[in-house]
């Protein structure tokens, strides 16, 4: 079967994560740009004298399809290539697939990995 | 011959004279480039395409009635006025409509420039553009302080209004030679007010209505917080809004240069290089200010600094010296800063492009600061002999001859010409700002609301008013696109 | 010393004419900015640097040709016919290349600006100058309507080819004093075709190109549904696109009134007055048609408005009256409103950012508003005892003596001028669309197709033509950078 | 009467002169705009507000300095040497500060523009305000070279810095008649050191502190791989970049047109046409060249390769023949592309903007260049009887009379010429070199550093510096905005 | 065990949903700009004369990991709050996690919020 | 119950995914942009004279909230209509839904589609 990894981790560690997941022998990876709010919290900035607050910040989200069989592998990867041990450093986490198939092919599950 | 030769010369040289007013005129029509950079930079994505068309439209609008009514109404007694021109000069085309003698408010004649003079004289018609120029300057400033909510519908109205009568009027009380520009010659009071190339006819004029309709249509959805404390709301390019400065800067040196109208003097320069250290000290102060207050050198503010410069010696340029010119800017440039923060914080007027504090009080201070350090230099006998600036002879010192424009800081006399400025300023501040709060409080009749839904407000104007997004292919930058009430 | 004082005014007055040509030529190559911004802000992201860089490049294939050939074919054996000019003027510096006579169709002399004269010239260098702003203007056209398919290689050939060919040989018919210029000469149609800055010469020679050329490329991909239905494709910067059309409104003071070529008479201030009153009505005009007809006030059409009031007016800008001027630009507004609709709708010729309703129907309209609104005042005798404009002495009247340019408003003499406005048009129309549309076809045998592949243009131009994405951290702006056909 | 008119002609003429230096100078200054908006468009979107911050900022910055203290030290002793003006004119305001004779290197006088003449005198502030724009020139080139990683700070002290001492030091050797300028007098080569419009005064001096600037600060983060291989870092905004391409090819027509600072004789037209004829060849040089080199036609480099070309003509512009004109452009858009690479690829010196390839190596190619193709005919007695270029009288022919300047191709004595021109280049790299490097050397330790925290270059210094976001309504422009290491 | 609350909703309503689950005690919420489609369809304008139809409306999307126990209360308050009784107004969905991690620390699951 | 069909396609094929799904019957989807990395590899220009590589590729991403019973159908429709056989046309998959809110009604589950 197939899992879906996702995580959300600080943008520039993107380049980091992808060559770590890639290492893992994972072929593929989806991102997106999302913004984030948590623990490490926003900013205030002033313009033309008015304050406002730029409390989401700036996140990269991967998604990574996997076997079951690679998933711990992939998670601990993501970890230690997007960990900087400061605040904001983001999640992973885990979603059961119940199907998967590749568009081009038609291949299903595993085999569309 | 000789005869011949000297007239071929004259006439070469009045021609000379033209050319620099059109080479002018050129440079002040480009500030609306400038303008619609700035302001739309201001704005958010979502009102971009609103923003810009009404820095476009603007012109349309605004020229059209300048064409047919303004132009009539400001100078139709006077004519164009141009030193050394003898088709023009003192030929009235019309005649006062409102008042006489020193005491004229409006005149007629030239409507659609038509009538004898018009189709045959280019000093006429390029007087009429340098003039039509200025008065799209004038309309679109409250474009910016109004912007991000303004009906479109409302604002095309505003922009006839500005053409045909509300920038006519005062133009006509001072540019056209009414009543406050003879104050020196009615009252006594120096040589009547005196505004070289607009601080207060343009900038001030403008921005009492950039102020007054921003009142009347009432801050942005979001602007303040339920503790009544200002939000900021950044424009959506900074970049945008930076290049339409430096356009603005460079249009400057038509607006306050070729107000020469002549280049038979030198003083043409000295008035380009007195508005570049303006604009610099402007841009320095407000920096240095804006960081000292906030803790960063916000480039709004930066960008605010250099115009509030340039519109605070807009007035007095050529009377000044160099010194006093980086003096002015100087001022400027923290006036700029404290002006944007009052209103926005403690009058609680929304205004998304600083349009008040730019315009608005730094006219003022620029019409005032001519009374302050004028030095008496200039204006003697602009226009020929026995005419002091503005067409006034007044102000004869002991011996009987007219001075120049002369402040308060070179001699007692100036106090006179402090007073007409500070009468010029109330007569902003009270009459034009009485006249645009009038014309919004009725658009707002005429219109049902002079502003948009809160809906639309919401979503953004560029779809629901312009038709258009202004950037379809950008991903964030129109916050629901649609008036979601169905 | 009396005549060395009246020689040295005479070399005086004319450089200080000549000074006027440099500084309208720096305006009108100022342009460039603005159909750059105008072209790409109506374009999409995905192809935004292919559109600047076309709009760049465009100059300096242009620019070289020109150099080296165009302004050789364009007026050898004319030289730079400059008021006043003692140098240059009635010099011939080539000769005839085909033609001779009042049937001239090609001169020869001057290649890459060698030979005698020219180096040491001024006067020839900035005739060169002024003549190279106007072609490139041209050349630039049909970079819009071509936009968002074509091939780079073959765009680079048609900058070329504009410079040294097509853009100089109706140039030669018209402003080099050919045939077309002569037909007030040779078979008595008033002062012959007459167009003062070009609205045929410029706009509607490089407007019928822009429509050849997107008639042989064919439309986008999705431009037209299956039911064939066109659809709107937004261009991805209103505001980019709106700059632009205030670079080019301010440019446009260049192109028309430094037209004069000289500023001996007020006239280039008319023509400012002028140029400035057709925009506005073309604005007007068309942001309340588009308004009627569509329920929104799009600020394309606002945009596109303005410059057909510009283009319209170009032609006869010198010889109108004010109130003239303004009627031109308001029909312009119109006009560009429903061509724009008739040829994306009708004609299904897909036209991204409205090249042919504002550069080929505004031109052919100013060609022909000359022939009915020409008030007969000017043109009489504008280069010199006997000579009318264009050269001509032709139209006489009973007096014998030569009349100015004079549209049929103006008088039954008007109907030859009309005449020969309206072969001027069918010229432009058959010949130069002829010509342009062979180069298109030609073109296309040449590289294999002028258009890119179909997976490129769906993928956007900017990465597999130029390498380069133009906005790289915009989400959004690229739908599938690369060829996926591996 | 006779000699009234005469008179009235000369003030005339020569203030008609002066009109052309005060358009020149509006054109130059609005070259700012043209820089902001190219490298702004160069450098990533999270610092757009911060490069077009220091855009505008070190126009304030440097003219003030530059109004208080550089152009004393610059013209000091020699004020404004404008031909034909009798104020101002060899009328020494004060004195040299060190040296003396044919070897001054320093003036002093006329301090924030005070003292008897400058406040009368609109032809010392035309002067003044001319020359403030070349420096302003100047001055923003390292805002290119350095971008991205610069503390706004040191940024300030830059401005400042180089309106004062830097740019007037130099200056003053050259225009302002020093050592370097009187190298034909002293040491008999040639006419001295030229430099028409300033290839080397402004732009390859600005650009020696570009090169030292970006390498004293350092490569910016991820330039270069693990394997210390170039990355290419593509600027945010193609469309920006190509729009302020195009500003400052029109701004350059002020630039190095009214650098003949006269009209009288015809040469300013001469020197528009071979402006835009070397941009022309140097774009189009540059786009085959680039393309040949990595297989597609690279928009950044059709861009730099028109402004090479430009900036390669600047110093022989009046001196050489359009033919030659075409040559320079041509081959400075080879050697912009090969500059750039080897700057990028091999000295691994980070300029996100090319300033070096453009501003630097064309800068010295340029004045080079002079040394070559200056054909003679100019610069004999530009500024009145028995003066040649730059206020020498030197290299006197056979027969004793001043000889115009001279290149190699134009007979062997222009070898001195060319050497006065390599002396220059040698005395820019070396010592003007040195100083720059020695101030970010200084900066260095004055602000702790002249460069952001890596963290806050890699999120971006728009609001770290500056406080605000260039596109807040965008996605994706910014990675990571805060310091995160809280 | 964690759970994923993902809602869809009108862009106006972010900062509500914001205040709405940070109420809740929930600590962190990721958001992202979508496009939807659905019954509230889109609407046509011209451009130059010609139609085109904005079809895709701009929406944005929030994601929230919580505990079981909190999924309940979570979905309630994003549903009051992004709440404008008008088409168009989104969905609110629950999919399961088996997996979290904290990057910063590494902590798991309930631990990792 | 409900589930969720995630698609990543080819930017191009939005529209045909679009009509496809519609003509199922499913009454909405939600769309985003993502950036993919797969397969497909990225490719190299030079931006004056140094290389750099775009090797994330755009692709749309789809989410469909379907019945269990649609579920096989709107997969394949998904697949058919983004097909192009060449490499890059993404994948689809599927994740359980454990609840569904529309948030204008409250209803739930497959209501609430
Ligand atoms: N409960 C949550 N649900 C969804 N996303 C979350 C949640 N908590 C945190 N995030 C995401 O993780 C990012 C980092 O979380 P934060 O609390 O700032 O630091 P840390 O990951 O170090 O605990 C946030 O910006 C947000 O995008
Ligand atoms: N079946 C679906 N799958 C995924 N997203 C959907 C689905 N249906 C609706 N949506 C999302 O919810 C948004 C609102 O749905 P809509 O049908 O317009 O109104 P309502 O939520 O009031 O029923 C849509 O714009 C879309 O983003
Ligand atoms: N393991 C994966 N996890 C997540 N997304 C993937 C994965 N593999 C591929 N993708 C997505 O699918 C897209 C296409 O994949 P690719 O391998 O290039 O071709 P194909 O789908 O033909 O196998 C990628 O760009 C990426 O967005």
């Amino acid at each position: 079967m197939v899992q879906l990894v996702t995580a959300v981790i600080k943008p520039h560690k993107v380049e980091e994560v992808k060559d770590a997941v890639k290492a893992m022998g994972v072929q593929g990876m989806t991102v997106d740009e999302v913004k984030g709010f948590g623990r490490q919290g926003g900013h205030a900035e002033t313009y033309r004298g008015a304050e406002y607050t730029i409390d989401f910040i700036p996140k990269v989200r991967i998604s990574v399809l996997c076997d079951d069989s690679d998933v711990d592998a992939v998670v601990d990867a993501i970890v230690s290539a997007a960990r900087t041990d400061k605040i904001g450093d983001g999640k992973v986490w885990v979603t059961p697939v119940s199907r998967l198939v590749r568009i081009r092919t038609g291949e299903r599950d595993g085999e569309a990995l | 011959m000789n005869t011949t030769a000297t007239s071929a010369f004259d006439l070469f040289s009045q021609n000379t004279n033209l050319l620099w007013i059109i080479v002018g005129a050129s440079l002040v029509m480009f500030m609306q480039a400038g303008f619609a950079m700035l302001e739309t930079g201001f704005v958010r994505a979502k009102n971009a395409a609103h923003t810009m068309a009404m820095n476009i439209a603007v012109f349309g609008t605004g020229a059209t009635a300048f064409f047919l009514v303004g132009y009539a109404l400001m100078f139709g007694g006077y004519s164009a006025k141009i030193p050394g021109f003898d088709w023009g000069y003192d030929h009235a085309l019309g005649s006062a409509l409102v008042g006489s003698g020193h005491w004229v408010f409006l005149w007629k004649g030239g409507f659609a420039l038509t009538g004898g003079k018009f189709a045959a004289s280019g000093a006429v018609a390029g007087y009429f553009l340098y003039m039509l120029a200025f008065m799209d300057t004038a309309a679109t400033i409250p474009t910016g302080s109004m912007a991000e909510r303004w009906k479109f519908k409302s604002f095309v109205l505003w922009g006839f209004f500005c053409g045909a009568i509300y920038y006519p009027l005062f133009g006509a009380w001072t540019w056209g030679g009414g009543w406050l520009s003879q104050l020196g010659n009615s009252v006594k009071l120096g040589n009547g007010y005196v505004d070289f190339a607009g601080s207060g006819v343009v900038h001030a004029v403008g921005g009492v209505a950039a102020l007054t309709g921003a009142a009347v249509i009432g801050p942005r959805i979001g602007k303040y917080g339920k503790n009544g404390k200002a939000r900021g709301i950044p424009g959506h390019s900074i970049a945008m809004a930076g290049a339409g400065t430096l356009i603005l800067f460079f249009g400057w040196f038509g607006f306050n240069a070729a107000s020469t109208l002549q280049i038979a003097d030198g003083q043409f320069a000295l008035v380009a290089a007195n508005t570049a250290i303006a604009a610099a000290l402007g841009c320095v102060a407000a920096m240095f200010w804006v960081w000292k207050r906030t803790g960063k050198p916000d480039p709004a503010m930066i960008m605010n600094g250099l115009l509030a410069g340039l519109v605070a010696i807009t007035a007095s340029c050529a009377f000044v010296d160099p010194w006093a010119a980086g003096v002015i800017g100087l001022i400027a440039g923290i006036i700029v800063v404290e002006v944007v923060f009052f209103v926005d914080q403690k009058v609680k007027i929304d205004d998304p492009v600083g349009a008040i504090g730019v315009h608005f009080a730094n006219g003022l201070w620029g019409v005032l600061a001519l009374g302050i350090f004028a030095s008496g230099k200039y204006g003697v006998d602009a226009l020929g002999a026995g005419i002091g600036w503005n067409g006034t002879t007044t102000h004869l010192d002991s011996a009987g001859s007219a001075t120049g424009v002369t402040g308060v800081l070179y001699g007692s006399a100036g106090w006179g010409q402090l007073a007409a400025q500070a009468i010029g300023c109330l007569v902003i501040i009270v009459v034009m700002g009485a006249i645009s709060w009038g014309f919004f409080k009725l658009s707002k009749v005429i219109f049902k609301g002079i502003r948009v839904d809160s809906e639309v407000e919401v979503a953004g104007l560029d779809v629901p008013e312009m038709g258009v997004l202004a950037y379809p292919d950008f991903a964030g930058t129109h916050e629901g696109l649609v008036d979601e009430s169905v």
